[in-house]
Formats: C-alpha cells, structure tokens, sequence
C-alpha cells in the first residue's frame, strides 16, 4: 500500500512540478508563490468589544481598535451571549449555550475564556443549565475584585447565581437570591451585591463554602416609579453608581454588611423636555474625568426605558453638572474609553452597526459620530478592554 | 386563569425542587419558596401604575392601530417582546405547529380601548424551534428588570422547558386587572 | 416539605383567586380568560417548501401554501440544509450538520423526516460526516424510485454516496464515485446516475450489499464548453432532462445498463440576446404540460451560470418550442406546482424572498408576480410537495 | 506551490484513508485513489478557457475595480464565492487570528490586468469561526460543478478540517497557469 501511494504521489508531483517549471520559464520575473497563513495576534492597543449575540445560532463576538475602529477579529459562542474583559483586559470571558440540535435537545451552558491577543480559547468551564437566556446586558456575567472568580447570573426563572472559579475551572457554589437580579462585585472578593423586587439592594458575602445574605432597607429604590437598570459602576470614591429609569443615579454603599443608599444624584433636574435614560446598557464611565456618559431620550413616557438615544450626556460626577450634551441617534449601549480623551462607542439598534463618537470640539466637550460598521449586526451591550 | 395557576405552580414543582437539590447552603427551602413565590407571581398581580401613556412599536413609522393585531401597536402588545406567532404559523393565542408551549411567561396590564377595561397579558413564548422570522415587536409599558422576573421582557422565556430555543410569542388574556 | 409546600400554594391561589373575583365582579360581562394552545396541523392543500440554509446556527425550513403564499409554519435543522420531501408528499427529509460548539467541534451530521401535516420530527437518522456541506441544491439529498433508500451526496473533497434504509432507519451502504456529483434516482430503486468530470454519467445498481458501476460513453458532455448543472428531472416518457450552461436540455435514458444521450434540445436556438439557464436550481417541470421552466438571464458569459433571472421561459418538450418568456427578476431557484394551470415559485436573491407567479395571460401563458415573503431570508433551493 | 502541494498530499493522507477505511465494497482503493486524484488535482491544472470575460461582482452596483482588494470586482476574485477575510481580521492571504486554515481549496484562473497573464488562484477558507459579516463577492470564472470538485465554489472547504465551521475566503496566488 504504501509503496502503491508513494508512486502515485510521485506522479502527482512531476505532472505540478512540470506544469510550474514550464510555467515559470515563460514568464519574465520568476513567479513567487503566495503563502496561505494565519494571523497570530491582533493589532496591538486598547479594543472594544461588540457583544453579536444570536437566538437561533452562533454568537458573534467583534473585537475593533478603539482609535481607528479597525476589525481586529472575532470569536464563536453558542446561543444568547454575555460578554465580559478580564480585569487586567487581556482575557474575554464569554457565556453561551449550546443545544444539542441547536435549537432544542439537550442544553450545555458554557463560559469560554479566550485569549485575546491571539483570540483562541484558553479555557472552556460548563455551567449549570440555569445561566439566564437573556439580551445582552450588564450584571449577567461578572467577575469578582480580584477576578478570581467568574459569577453567572440564573433564571429557571427562579433566580440564583453560579461561582465559578477561574483557576479550577470549575463550579464552585451556587447561591440562591430569589427575587433579586443583576451582579454588582464588590470591592471585597468575596462580595457581591443585587438587585431585588421589593426595592432593596442584597449583599451576598462568602466565606468559604457559606455565604450570608444583608439586606438593605427594604425601598432603597422604588420598582413602579424609578426603577433601577440592572447596571452599577463604581467610582473613584468606590461608591457604585446605579442608573434609574427617571435619570437618577443611586449612589450605593456597598462597603459595609448591607448596602445603603448615600445619595440619589438627578442628572435631568433643570432640564426641559421630559428627558430619560433609554437602552440596555444606558451608561459608561471615564474615571479620569470622574465623568458619566448616558444615552438619553427626550418625551420619556412609561415604557420608553429602553428606548434608544437622541443625545448622549456628558455629566460630571464631582461637579454635579451636565457638561455636554452631544446629539447621538439611535444607540442602546454605551462604552468609553478611558484616559482624559474619551472616545464613546454605541451600540446602534436601527442601523445594526457599532458607533464611534470622538470629541468634536474639545472646549465644550462635544462628540460627534467618527466611524461606524456593520458587521457587528444587532447588539444591545458593547465593552472596552481597558 | 387556571392556565396561569397550572403554569405557575407546574414551575415551582419542576424547577425549584431541582434547584433546590442543587444547593446545600445556609439557605432553607422554605424561605427561598415563599420569597420566589413573592417575586413571580406577586409581579404578575402588580396594581396599575398611574400612567396610561401609548407605548412605542419596535418600528416606529407604521402606521399606528391598536386594534389590528398584525400592528406592533395593537393594544395586547403594551409590553411585548418578539416576533409574533400570529406572523409563524400560529395565531394571537396558539403556536404554530411542531412548536413547544412555554410553561412560563411574563405578564403584562394593557389598556384596551374598545371596552376602556385593562387586561392582564400573558406573554408566551413558543420553543424548540428557529426563532421565526416574522413580524418582530418590542414595547415595554410597565416591564421591569429582572428582579421583577413576571415582568420582565428581555429573557428567554423557554427558560423551563425541555426544547428551551425561542421561535416566537402569542399574547393571551388570562384576566381583567385589578381595578379594571 | 410537601405540607409546607401545599400551605404555600393555597396562599398563592387565595390572593389569585381573590383578585379575580374582585375584578370579574366588576366587570359588566364575565370575563372568560384565552386558552394558550399548540396548532395540531397546518392547513391542508399542496405547499412550496422553502430551504433557508444557514451557514452559522440553525437552518430554517419554511411552508408555505401554494394558493395564498401563506405561512404555514416551518422546522428547524442545523447547518447548510438540504430538503426533500417524500414522494407521497407526506413528509420532509433534511440533512444538515450538527457542530458541538456551532461553528466547531465534533460535527454530526443527520438526516431527519419530518411529518409535514404537523411539522413534527418522525425519526432522525445519523450518517457519516462525509455529507457535502453545499449551498442547497439538487441531486445532493435524493431518495430512490420507491421511496425505501435516501442517497446522501458525500464530499471530503473526494466524492461518494451514503445509502440510507428508511424503514432501518439506518446507514446501509456507501459508494465511492470518485470524480462525480450529484445524484439522479432511476425508475429502478436499485440504481442511480451521478455526473462525471470527465463529461460521462455513471449509473451505480445496487445488488444485495454489492454495487455495479457503468458508464456512459466518455464525452457524453463537455465540461468546459457546455457543463451540466447537476439537476435532473424525469419526463413523462421516462427520461432524464439536465440542463446546461448554455441552454441544451440533455434527453438521458438512464434504463439501460449504462446512461446513453437520446437528443440535445437547445432551448434557446433562434433567440437573439445570448440567454442563457442561472442559479442554482434553474429548472422545473410540469407533468401534465410537458413543460420545463427555465430561470434565464441575457448576455451571458464565462461564469454567468448562477447569475439570477432576468425571465422565465415556458417550454413544451412535446412540441420543442418556447411557449412563453415571462419577466421574472432576481430568482435563483425555480419550482412549479402541478396541474394544467401552475403556480411558480421562486427563491429572490435580491430581495431574500420566496416569489409566486401566477397565469396572468392562459392564451399567452405567461406569469406575474402575484406574492412575495421575506420570512424565508437568502435561499438558493425550494421545492413543491405534491 | 510547495503549499498547494502540501495541502493536496495532506488531504489524501488524511481523508482517504479514513475514507477507505470506512468502505468494504468491491472497488480497490488504487482505483478509488487515481480517480480522486484525477479528478481534484487534474481539475486545478486545467488549461484555460477559450473565453476572457470579466465575471461579475456579487454586489453590481458598486464601483468595478479590478485592482482594489476590497472591492468585489477585485482580478484575483474570478471565481470566489466567500466572505473576504481581509475584511473580517485577516488580510488577503491570511486567516483572522484564532480561525484555522483550510487544508483544501478551490482553485480559479484569473487574468491579472497590470502584467496581462494568468493566475492560478487557491481559494482558501478559513475555519472554526462563525461565518464572518465582512463583505460577500461570488462571482464564477470557469467555475464547475461538483464533479470538478477543484473548480466548484458552492461548497464548504473547510469539510477536511477538523473544525469545520465556515469564517471567511482568502485568495493567494500559487501559480502562472499554464500557457500564461
């Protein structure tokens, strides 16, 4: 046999080599072969992170360059996908599942952790089955201070949250919330807080296979008149700052046992015209400038809370005033870069594009759209890597 | 209504006994039971708010008509998310055939105004199937965050059946609202 | 546990059952609340089948009437599906590929049968991975005369055939045909004929386990000058046309031991414009008319092939003449209804959408476009059930 | 030319052997092997067509440029059917990072306009990835069915690969083709 195929695929190789030789003797300069290759890594520098999730088939993650919106590349996940940069932005942690006849049979859910450099997978972890099948957004996916541990948030529609530890690669608790929604780590590891239905914030702290649930004063937030998204960042004072339906920011202290509300900031008092935040992801935040960024809405009416942006707001935590306000159409997430020359990026629901807004005139803080692409298709949240 | 109790309970009887063997915490069955309990269905039955504003259809330039139910703006679609049934093969009530009934849905209070009365509005997806490509919807009157699981729109309410792909959502009236 | 549980549950039920008689009180009529159902069937009446392949999630097959263009529903499958339905028009074959991780991973490949009256699976049948991961077309998913077999067009990139027992619902047989595609059932289910690169047919007749390959006389077409497309349909006097490149129909009787051309018919002699077959499916015939109907385009050149019609030509094999040139933009894939007065329907490239022409002249024979739907997105292959 | 060469001992190595593994029937895998080979290598070394018409771009409305690789109209892409790869991370003989090559390909012959010859061009896929957004040209230059399976562009070359999905198409050029 072997004998048999070395003298066929001696055949094979005289009749190319003769057709090459014949080929290249005619041709004036010689002929260099091409060669097929692959890209080993991307192209150096901060990124942004489109978050391209499907409900029938592979998710698409989009990874751009932040200055010159470059596609760098992209990886693969399962259904519904929620996306996340490890702490130090070298890693991107990706949950999604995948049915065994892609749309029934048997379900695996699953955080990826892929590289992003290079863009391969360093580590596959399954997950219960419980991971929420939900729109892309914040709080679904986290990661703990010290991004030791990887939290998934559950709906069976009972809610709970999975722990997932980074290095064992493996589940290592599961804690049942019920009522609550939406991760916000804390500054201590082994603590996050969420969410809940009756109005207050629940801290969850672990300690060791445990963990004891606080409570905060129950109406900390009112769910029928000033919702809160399922969104919190933290400031340069390690307050987390949660957005509400109506356009105020909760500032939370999320330091002691239970949470407590410190102070409720209104970034649309003083302003005419009804204005809300509006979309999946309403908020970004540059902690140079101490600054939020928001996508708003003008004529908010009940049920317009995700409804997209006509302006994104510009609004200084410290000083406590708006300080730019730049039109931008259409967008339901929001990302800044950091540093003290922001450039915003937006998830853009009727164009099905990713945007890029850059500071128009720097004195007055303004932005306008730089650059905008397509092939992120529809999103709902978007991330920076650093 | 029966079908709202019938799916309610048959998700506590399901889900959270298998949660529950899940977990082995400092966390009783009991109170995690009554406090989900307080969270779904107590969401479902959520007075009205004070605010009767028309909600917005995904595709703001048709034309608007809250009594055609191939509108977005058709009044029972006050706090839909997806693409409708009615559009796949089914109707405004059933999925089209081959397609699995979700056990649980979100609810919505919609204002219909042909008799003035609101009207409680089970959202129900339909599974184990490609998400259809028919006539998609989003309005949010009233729909909350996850804390507010029954009723929230942005998840994947196939969440507790065996075939959990989304294809598509019917909207059913399982009651008149408090007050109505 | 169940006593508490049952405790919890009349509290629940008292405050559902309490709000409701509170409400219905009120109410002028008693309200009665819908019932959330499943449709049981779809309508009855012939249907167009609509093969929307995906190249990244699950591929979505849709029905629609034939009459009204209605929805009537759809299933689903996994990657770059095929379609056939059976020969009594009763259920629906599709092959398409499962990847573990979507795009990647341990691929299985399948061959499901749907009942199309309920659009529920009646059984799955898995076959090797070899199966072409094509664009959908004909002759790659076939079934033989008596319906007992399912030929399945393999691609490594070498070529060969998975035979399928229904009944068994299993793989029992493969056959290599190296250097052929596309696979044509003969009136004896024993037996296929596949298209050659060296311009032959080769018919494969199947004994017991054991296979017999003949071929036709070399050069039966040109592959450079005038290529087939791996299409073929069966006429009322029992042989098989192929269309080509450049508009012959091939008359192939396929009975004998080994396929032998019968005639040449060019269906566009005498036409002024260079029209020439495009798509991917670029005919269809009606029995009782003894009509092909062929997707052209003007102006045809070296690799126009699959290039999307500008007409649809009517074309009476009885009397060999053009009946009549009907303007049809954009389509890809041809299928006509049965019966003295057909429905066509065609897969718009352009528009995404399935297209149905109608009789708009019965004494010119010529068609409009009556119906539209862009539910089923690109598709390149569509195909009625009866 | 070593590449291409490679790639086709590659994929008989691998796939029919394995191929021939899985078939017990009464033809030898000599035959089996000469015909496979005659057919996928031969049909790469095809003499050119007797007909030099430029193929037309997926996209006809937009500009025709036959030297600008982003553009569909682009000489090399006589007979690509694909997701240009330079538009999805990649360049226009390279795969996007972490996508894996194609160990087989389709082979078009292009006519190069600035020096007047002819190129053999290998339609490479990379793999592994979901199927990339970046911009789509088909056009179809000598391209043959499945039964000159090194010609034919209507199929996943990512079939040899062990990961199989379908990214994006590059186009390098591995030959003067013959007679050029």
């Amino acid at each position: 046999m072997s004998f048999k195929k070395s003298v066929m695929y001696s055949a094979i190789l005289q009749c190319l080599v003769g057709t090459l030789m014949f080929s290249s003797a005619q041709a004036e300069t010689k002929f260099v072969p091409e060669k097929f290759t692959v890209e080993q890594t991307i192209k150096p520098g901060p990124n942004v992170i489109v978050n391209g999730a499907s409900w029938d088939g592979a998710s698409k993650i989009h990874i751009y360059g932040q200055e010159e919106l470059n596609y760098q590349g992209s990886v693969s996940a399962g259904l519904v996908s929620q996306t996340l940069p490890s702490k130090d932005g070298k890693q991107l942690y990706v949950l999604s599942h995948y049915m065994k006849r892609y749309t029934y049979g048997p379900v695996e859910s699953a955080v990826q952790i892929f590289d992003i450099n290079t863009l391969t997978e360093a580590k596959e972890i399954i997950v219960p089955n419980k991971a929420a099948h939900a729109i892309g957004m914040p709080g679904l996916l986290e990661r703990n201070y010290d991004d030791s541990w990887i939290y998934v948030q559950n709906a069976t529609p009972a809610t709970s949250v999975t722990v997932v530890d980074k290095k064992l690669g493996k589940v290592i608790n599961e804690v049942a919330v019920p009522g609550c929604f939406g991760i916000f780590p804390a500054k201590d590891s082994n603590k996050f807080s969420t969410l809940c239905g009756t109005g207050a914030i629940k801290s969850v702290t672990f300690n060791g296979n445990k963990y004891e649930i606080s409570e905060s004063k129950s109406g900390l937030f009112d769910v029928k008149k000033d919702a809160l998204y399922v969104q919190a960042i933290r400031n340069v004072n390690g307050l987390l700052m949660i957005p509400s339906f109506n356009g105020n920011i909760y500032m939370v202290d999320d330091s002691g046992k239970a949470p407590k509300l410190v102070e409720k900031i209104s970034i649309t008092k003083g302003t005419e015209g009804n204005w809300a935040p509006g979309g999946y992801q309403v908020m970004s935040y540059n902690k140079s400038l101490d600054m939020i960024f928001v996508l708003m809405h003008p004529d908010a009416y009940e049920g317009s809370h995700k409804d997209a942006s006509s302006e994104i707001w510009a609004y200084s935590m410290d000083k406590k005033k708006i300080i730019s306000r730049s039109p931008a159409e259409n967008l339901v997430a929001l990302a800044v870069s950091q540093g003290k020359t922001p450039i915003l990026f937006g998830s853009n629901e009727e164009d099905e594009t990713v945007d890029q807004y850059t500071l128009a005139d720097a004195k007055a803080f303004t932005f306008t759209k730089a650059g905008s692409d397509d092939k992120t298709g529809w999103s709902t949240n978007l991330q920076v890597d650093q | 209504m029966r079908n709202l109790i019938d799916q309610m309970f048959a998700l506590f009887d399901k889900r959270t006994e298998s949660m529950s063997r899940n977990m082995a915490h400092n966390h009783g069955r009991r109170s995690f039971l009554a406090k989900a309990g307080a969270a779904v269905i107590g969401s479902a039955m959520l007075p009205l708010l004070p605010f009767e504003q028309a909600g917005r259809a995904y595709a703001s330039e048709e034309e608007e008509n809250p009594m055609d139910p191939n509108s977005c703006s058709y009044w029972r679609y006050c706090a839909i998310d997806g693409n409708l049934c009615s559009d796949c093969g089914g109707t405004l009530t059933s999925c089209p055939p081959g397609a699995e009934a979700s056990k649980v849905s979100w609810v919505g209070t919609c204002h219909n105004p042909s008799d003035g009365k609101d009207y409680l509005v089970s959202y129900n997806d339909c599974c184990g199937r490609a998400m259809c490509n028919g006539t998609y919807c989003l309005k949010s009157e009233r729909e909350r965050p996850g804390y507010q699981m029954g009723l929230h729109n942005d998840i994947n309410w196939c969440m507790a059946n065996t075939s959990q792909g989304y294809h598509c959502t019917v909207a059913v009236l399982i009651g008149l609202a408090e007050g109505a």
